[in-house]
């Protein structure tokens, strides 16, 4: 098994884990966990290959890499947000209990 | 202009800062173990018996009055008369304290006992290193413990002490002189007026500061 | 400032059907106080502090006394004829006061700088009529002392904001500053060898405890 | 494949199996921070050093403190009485078990993955910043409107609707 | 000769690794590099403990400590063994964990606050040649395992169970997250004016001397301001007086470390005060020349030593204003960061800019002083004067 | 009636659903600064405060019984043990209430020195609330510490007067204990000189700090009203721009013969009641001046006065005393015993923090320590 296999095999089972998380666990919180270590799967992915493809001078995968932290960053906060303000809303950030999108 | 007054506020802790190196004024500090402050004159811990003299248990000018152990706000003195009499300083024969105890650790240092005295008897100490491991048995003073003579009284107070003695010799006097009045009256009637003045001759204040000497008998 | 029977005379004007007395007080400073029917208490209050000439905005202290039953003894000169001769004998009538709580308010002008004004009410007995109107919505400042008097005397004020123990805990029983009130047998030992504290401490303290060094008498 | 890449990726994926499984949200969070650290060990393997620090800035530093702070302000501290699942997280594992099967078996058996460990690439700061500059300048730019609208959005969404409470001191 | 008392330390290692195979150098050197750390910088820690409690008790006049000295000797070398019983007692303590406190995460919080504040000593040049890792981006390194500390704070005052450590670590958090924008952003204008991220580069950037006079960058008027901007932001991140709303005692008894007692607390301490110095090291490599002399004829004081009086200066500074102000508000100290210091931090970059493309005479310190010195005065009055605060003059009844 | 527990009720909106998260906590009774054991209970809208209810009680010795069940003169001692910090002016109140009781008069040294004794007490109970009051702001002591070392020489000077430092149990009724000496005099004219100047330092220090400012200012403002209608008295009351100082109003001893001004705020926020006790300090050793100036000789204890087997007449009475702290009064019937049939304290901190909660409400809870020191309590008192 080569480095980037190896790699890719770590990849592929956060992202496993992440999306098992995600859609098993209730609470909105974990959900987003779950996307983050997805997100983070992804870009392992990302830099494996940047690393052991043909062009690692050309920085792509690399910078792609951060320009995906910067969107995860962004998506926690606004999804931060709003578990926040359902929370005050309904009083619990359980999914199974915020189904409808009225107030 | 913001930080200014910061500035001038860390100005003044330099001062200081440096100021304690230099200025007494600043650093007041003393270093107790080794170092003390001075002793002040009326400072006042807890009290003590005075007794004239040599021998504390004859000397003692308490005479189980009681009136501390009423007074006391936080009732820390107790008193037990005597059911025999001894002869007090000015030779009348006198109830003593077969019991004195205070309990320092209740004792409030008031100083109430001490004004209410009317026999010169009750102190104030000035020893304050009282620490024990005793709690209880070693913070309650009997009488042992609490006499001390009237030379220890006249140095820790002079000015109190000079004081009291001059109040405790008047009356010394005056008992005296009475009492010799009284003699002389029994075997010369005629010698009345003499006698008279003659105690009002010893009744004039004597302001000595020497320890009255202990009654002989 | 008017005298306080002046000022007992207009509050009788303004505030109808009000029974008001003067307490006389005989020591120098001469402090007379006004006692109030204590369900008109809160007019009176009101009145006092809203009155132009009085403006009694502040109420300095507010005092709760334990008025035990109890028997006075008065002494009262009487003339009497005997055998002919008219005499001055003294005779001791003994009354029997009720017991009562009382209620006592200083009361200043922090506006017109006069006082004070002292202002009584009574408890109608010791036992089950504790009852007095609060005067707290008048004064706020005599909200913790209203308090502190229910904790301690056990008045209980009508109309009290917030009315709880202050200085006691809230499962005390009993108020201890009636003057019947008798402290309850729970001593902690602590051979303080002389007191009486000793001697209660040691019924709750089945064990034997250690023999205190007791001072040799010595003779 | 060095045996100390075998255990950083060890850590990584007990991190985030810890980080989905365990019932106090708190835990899940922490476990979360040690997922993320582990990702970052593995990038400054695979001589991303760059990529490595920024990860533990922001998801470390950022993300998990973020999560941690809404995990307080919504009362989700303590571990849950009820169950912690939904009602078809069996479905949802298995399907993930699917995933990862059909991903594993992609990659082992993949032709495309090159079987030579080309040169370390040399990606200092210098060169980032070139690229970042040059090539990429256009997608910095978005990527900063985005976590600007971003922020401004969460704030929007997160502020506390003004109750007319604001008076300090009772009525009296 | 003073060169080689210079370089005695990289001379040492190197002569102490060259004994060792060559596969084994790196290791070894490393483990010796962590053992330097581990045992220099602690050490500074001990003193400063017993130096800051006198240099507090002489600011408020009084002694501080100044009995312990050399056990069974008279020997009391002005109290400066003080640390020794301290550090004794506390390790003897007995360890309180709360009944209710989530054990594991009470125990793994000081643990976890200590390893990046070492971390990130890794990146500090120290002396010439003496930075242990040369990380090319070592300042960013340095933020990011900075970073790490907050987690640590969060662990601390969840774990405890206490509602005053919950408060305390809220307020920390809020706190560290709003002074690490001024502190990374008054780091930046060195990093665009230096153009490297590596701390070694930054400080031979300032070890260029101009009639004597090295070219640090506080010596110009971004810098200054970036100085001060990172100052105090570094005394918010190490929560220092006047920013020590977490611990404060007066309030919250004692923040995120309520519940700590013993060794534990004595960690936290630790790792305080390792980060304090963390934080104020690379203040000094960014602002004040690392460890660069400041006049070009004291260079042959080894730099080291420069490094080290100059951390020891700035500890001082922490420790006067310790002594003097009170603390702020909340709310205030996030209207301070977020309205004052984050708007100058920005100007300031703007005016490191200027300073970068303009010629270099007379012209750039009037324009960038001026531009400064306005922004100052408008921003600080605007804190000032949106709440009304100022002198008031008293009225007297007669 | 049992007593109502204390529970504290979330803030409901109108649909009665709680607004936002509560955290109670109890600050107290050992809290590193409620000024002794004392105890709030606080509810916190994160860091705002909206309920808080003062507990207090832990130090309570029921010091009117005590006084109830000991003679007049025993009563002294205790009366030091109110306000531990003020216990000059304790003496002092205790002792104006028994002489209007008994009708004794003052000699005229004894009231000057009565005085003297007084503004000292003020001077240093001022000067450690202002170190208290910076400290619990987080100044880390060192207000304190320069305050404490202020408070220290006039503690010595009572000390060599009455022999203790804080109990001081120096007044008497009639008069004062024991004489004072020129010597004392001297020196203490020589720490009022000197008192000014560590003044101008403190203000140098303090004054005008900006944290301070911003601390202080608009926190906690209280109107007139407010003041007056809650009790207020002391330096907080006139901080509310209330002029009411019972040094001017009951003119008690011979406070109408010096000249003095009683400065006014007009916010009544923190830093007006902060500056009030500056101010105070500055007109302090104005009297004190004039008294060290005026005293004259004579006696200092009403030889109508005796101090074994006092009985006064029956009757009662209300004495007051302008307190560094605020208005003290004692309350005293007696029966014509030995012992007071009523011994009432009108103890100026506990009827302070009557209005301890309005004063909080809103505020943080960074400001709730520091509204409290502002108060200036002393638990002897308020528990007694």
């Amino acid at each position: 098994m080569t480095a980037l296999q190896g790699c890719l095999l770590i990849s592929a089972l956060l992202f496993a884990i992440g999306f098992a998380g995600a859609v098993a666990r209730r609470h909105a919180i974990l959900v987003l966990i779950g996307i983050e270590l997805m997100l983070n799967a992804a870009n392992l992915n990302l830099i494996a290959f940047w690393r052991f493809g043909p062009h690692p001078e050309a920085l792509t995968g690399f910078i792609f890499v951060l320009f995906s932290m910067a969107m995860a960053g962004a998506e926690a906060a606004v999804g931060l947000a709003l578990i926040i303000a359902i929370y005050r809303h309904k009083k619990t950030s359980n999914l199974d209990e915020v189904k409808e999108l009225k107030g | 202009m913001l930080g200014e007054q910061i500035i001038k506020g860390m100005a003044v802790t330099a001062r200081n800062f440096f100021g304690s190196y230099v200025s007494k004024e600043r650093l007041t500090t003393v270093q107790y173990p080794e170092e003390h402050l001075a002793q002040k004159e009326n400072t006042r811990q807890f009290p003590f018996l005075v007794y004239d003299g040599d021998d504390w248990e004859k000397g003692l000018r308490c005479v189980a009055c009681q009136i501390c152990e009423k007074e006391c706000p936080p009732k820390c003195i107790y008193i037990v008369k005597s059911k025999d009499k001894k002869p007090d300083y000015k030779g009348q024969p006198q109830l003593y304290p077969a019991t004195f105890d205070i309990d320092i650790s209740v004792c409030m240092s008031c100083q109430i006992c001490v004004e209410v005295c009317p026999f010169e008897s009750i102190k104030m100490d000035t020893k304050f290193e009282l620490s024990t491991a005793d709690r209880f048995g070693g913070l309650l003073l009997t009488k042992d413990k609490l006499a001390k003579p009237n030379s220890y009284y006249q140095e820790m107070h002079p000015h109190d002490a000079a004081d009291s003695d001059a109040v405790i010799a008047a009356e010394k006097a005056k008992a005296e002189a009475k009492a010799k009045a009284a003699a002389e009256a029994k075997v010369k009637a005629d010698a009345e007026a003499k006698a008279k003045a003659a105690a009002a001759a010893a009744a004039a204040p004597i302001a000595a500061p020497a320890p009255t000497p202990p009654p002989a008998k | 400032m008017e005298t306080l029977e002046q000022i007992k005379l207009r509050i009788e004007s303004a505030l109808p059907l009000t029974k008001l007395d003067i307490l006389p007080n005989e020591c120098p400073a001469g402090e007379r106080s006004l006692v109030v029917d204590a369900s008109r208490g809160l007019d009176v209050a009101k009145f006092l502090r809203d009155d132009a000439q009085l403006k009694l905005d502040y109420c300095s202290n507010v005092t709760g006394i334990d008025w035990p039953e109890a028997k006075i003894k008065t002494k009262v000169k009487k003339k009497v004829v005997v055998e002919g001769v008219e005499k001055e004998v003294e005779e001791t009538i003994e009354t029997l006061r009720s017991g009562h709580l009382e209620v006592v308010y200083h009361l200043y002008s922090m506006e017109l700088k006069h006082g004070p004004i002292v202002l009584r009410m009574r408890t109608a007995n010791r036992t089950d009529q504790t009852h007095l109107p609060s005067l707290t919505p008048v004064w706020r400042g005599a909200e913790f002392q209203e308090r502190e008097i229910y904790d301690l005397y056990g008045v209980i004020f009508d109309g009290h904001p917030d009315l709880r123990r202050i200085l006691m805990w809230d499962e005390f029983v009993g108020f201890p500053m009636r003057r019947d009130y008798v402290a309850p047998d729970d001593f902690e030992y602590e051979p303080t060898p002389h007191d009486e504290v000793l001697v209660e401490a040691k019924k709750h303290y089945p064990v034997e405890v250690k023999a205190e060094v007791k001072p040799e008498v010595k003779a | 494949m060095s045996p100390f890449f075998v255990i950083t990726g060890i850590v990584t994926l007990l991190g985030a199996a810890f980080a989905m499984s365990l019932r106090n949200l708190v835990h899940c969070a922490l476990a979360m921070a040690v997922a993320f650290s582990g990702i970052a060990a593995l990038y400054l393997q695979l001589d991303a050093q760059f990529v490595g620090f920024a990860e533990i800035l922001v998801y470390v530093g950022a993300i998990a403190i973020l999560i941690v702070f809404a995990i307080l302000l919504t009362r989700s501290g303590e571990a849950p009485e009820k169950s912690v699942l939904t009602s078809g997280w069996m479905a949802g594992i298995a399907v993930s078990a699917m995933v990862f099967t059909i991903l594993g078996w992609a990659v082992l058996n993949s032709s495309a993955i090159p079987k030579e460990t080309p040169p370390a690439p040399v990606a200092t700061v210098k060169n980032v910043g070139d690229a970042l500059m040059t090539k990429f300048v256009l997608p910095l730019e978005i990527i900063g409107l985005v976590l600007t609208a971003a922020m401004i959005g969460a704030v929007i969404i997160a502020l506390k609707e003004e109750t007319n409470n604001e008076n300090p001191g009772r009525k009296s | 000769m003073f060169d080689k008392l210079d370089q005695i330390f990289v001379t040492a290692l190197h002569w102490l690794t060259g004994f060792l195979p060559a596969a084994l150098q790196p290791v070894v050197s490393t483990l010796i590099c962590i053992a330097f750390v581990m045992s220099v910088f602690p050490g500074v820690f001990a003193l400063t403990t017993v130096l800051e409690r006198k240099i507090l008790g002489r600011i408020q006049n009084r002694y501080g400590p100044n009995r312990v000295g050399i056990p069974f000797t008279k020997i009391r070398l002005c109290g400066f063994g003080q640390f020794i019983p301290d550090g004794i007692k506390s390790l003897t303590k007995e360890d309180i964990v709360p009944r209710a406190a989530d054990k594991v995460v009470h125990f793994l919080a000081p643990v976890v606050m200590l390893i990046p504040v070492l971390l990130s000593y890794s990146v500090l040049p120290f002396g010439k040649n003496m930075t242990i890792t040369d990380y090319d981006a070592g300042l960013l390194f340095f933020f990011a395992v900075g970073g790490a500390v907050e987690v640590s704070v969060f662990m601390a005052g969840w774990s405890s169970r206490n509602k005053y450590s919950l408060l305390g670590a809220m307020r920390a958090i809020a706190q560290m997250v709003s002074y690490e924008i001024p502190l990374i952003l008054s780091a930046v204008t060195v990093v665009m004016v230096v153009g490297s991220l590596n701390l070694s580069q930054i400080v031979a950037h300032q070890n260029q001397y101009t009639y004597g006079i090295a070219h640090w960058h506080v010596f110009t008027p971004w810098g200054l301001v970036g100085f001060v901007l990172f100052f105090i932001a570094s005394l918010a991140e190490s929560n220092r007086t006047p920013f020590d709303l977490p611990e404060a005692e007066s309030e919250i008894i004692a923040g995120y470390f309520t519940e700590y007692s013993g060794f534990k607390f004595a960690l936290f301490f630790l790792g305080e005060y390792l980060g304090m110095f963390a934080i104020i090291g690379l203040g000094i490599t960014l602002f004040l020349g690392g460890w660069t002399s400041p006049v070009s004829f004291l260079t042959w004081i080894p730099s080291y030593v420069w490094f080290l009086s100059k951390l020891m200066t700035i500890v001082f500074v922490f420790i006067w204003i310790r002594g003097t102000l009170p603390r702020l508000r909340m709310d205030q100290l996030m209207n301070f960061a977020w309205k004052f210091m984050l708007p100058l931090a920005l100007i300031n970059i703007l005016v490191a800019g200027i300073w970068h493309y303009m010629a270099a005479d007379w012209q750039r310190w009037l324009v960038c002083s001026a531009i400064i010195f306005g922004a100052y005065a408008i921003l600080g009055r605007g804190l000032m004067q949106n709440q009304n605060f100022g002198k008031r003059i008293y009225r007297y009844a007669e | 009636m049992p007593p109502k527990s204390f529970e504290v009720k979330p803030k409901l909106d109108e649909s009665g659903s709680s607004i936002g998260e509560l955290l109670e906590i109890s600050m107290g009774p050992h809290h590193p600064s409620t000024h002794g054991v004392f105890r709030m209970d606080v509810v916190l809208d994160g860091e705002k405060v909206v309920k808080l209810k003062p507990v207090c009680g832990y130090l309570h010795r029921n010091h009117e019984k005590i006084g109830e069940n000991i003679s007049y003169l025993a009563s002294m001692p205790y009366t030091d043990r109110l306000d531990y910090f003020c216990s000059m002016t304790n003496n002092w109140a205790y002792a104006l209430t028994i002489e209007k009781l008994a009708g004794l008069a003052v000699p005229e040294r004894a009231e000057y020195i009565r005085v003297i004794m007084a503004e000292l007490t003020r001077l240093q109970n001022h000067t450690s609330l202002i170190g208290f009051f910076v400290h619990d702001m987080g100044a880390l002591g060192t207000p304190l510490m320069y305050a404490f070392r202020e408070r220290e020489k006039i503690l010595d000077l009572f000390e060599e007067v009455s022999g203790a430092r804080m109990m001081c149990n120096y007044m008497r009724f009639g008069g004062v204990r024991v004489d004072v000496n020129d010597e004392w005099l001297a020196r203490t004219k020589q720490l009022v000189a000197n008192y000014g100047r560590f003044l101008d330092e403190f203000e140098t220090f303090l004054n005008e700090n900006e944290i301070l400012l911003a601390r202080t200012q608009g926190v906690s403002p209280l109107t007139k009203e407010q003041a007056i209608n809650a009790s207020l008295t002391g330096p907080l009351l006139r901080a509310a721009g209330v002029n009411y100082d019972v040094r001017k109003v009951d003119k008690y001893g011979i406070y109408s013969r010096f000249d003095f001004k009683v400065p006014l705020g007009e916010h009544g926020d923190l830093y007006d009641r902060y500056m009030m006790r500056v101010l105070e300090m500055r007109e302090s050793i104005k009297i004190l001046n004039q008294a060290l100036r005026d005293i004259p000789g004579g006696p200092v204890m009403d030889p109508k006065a005796k101090l074994r087997g006092f009985r006064p007449k029956p009757g009662e009475v209300y004495g007051r005393i302008e307190s560094p702290k605020g208005e003290l009064g004692f309350y005293i019937i007696s029966d014509g015993g030995p012992n007071p049939y009523r011994y009432r304290v009108r103890p100026p901190s506990f009827i302070n923090i009557t209005i301890l909660e309005d004063m909080c409400l809103g505020h943080r809870v960074a400001d709730v320590i520091v509204i409290l020191g502002s108060v200036d309590i002393v638990l002897g008192e308020v528990d007694r």
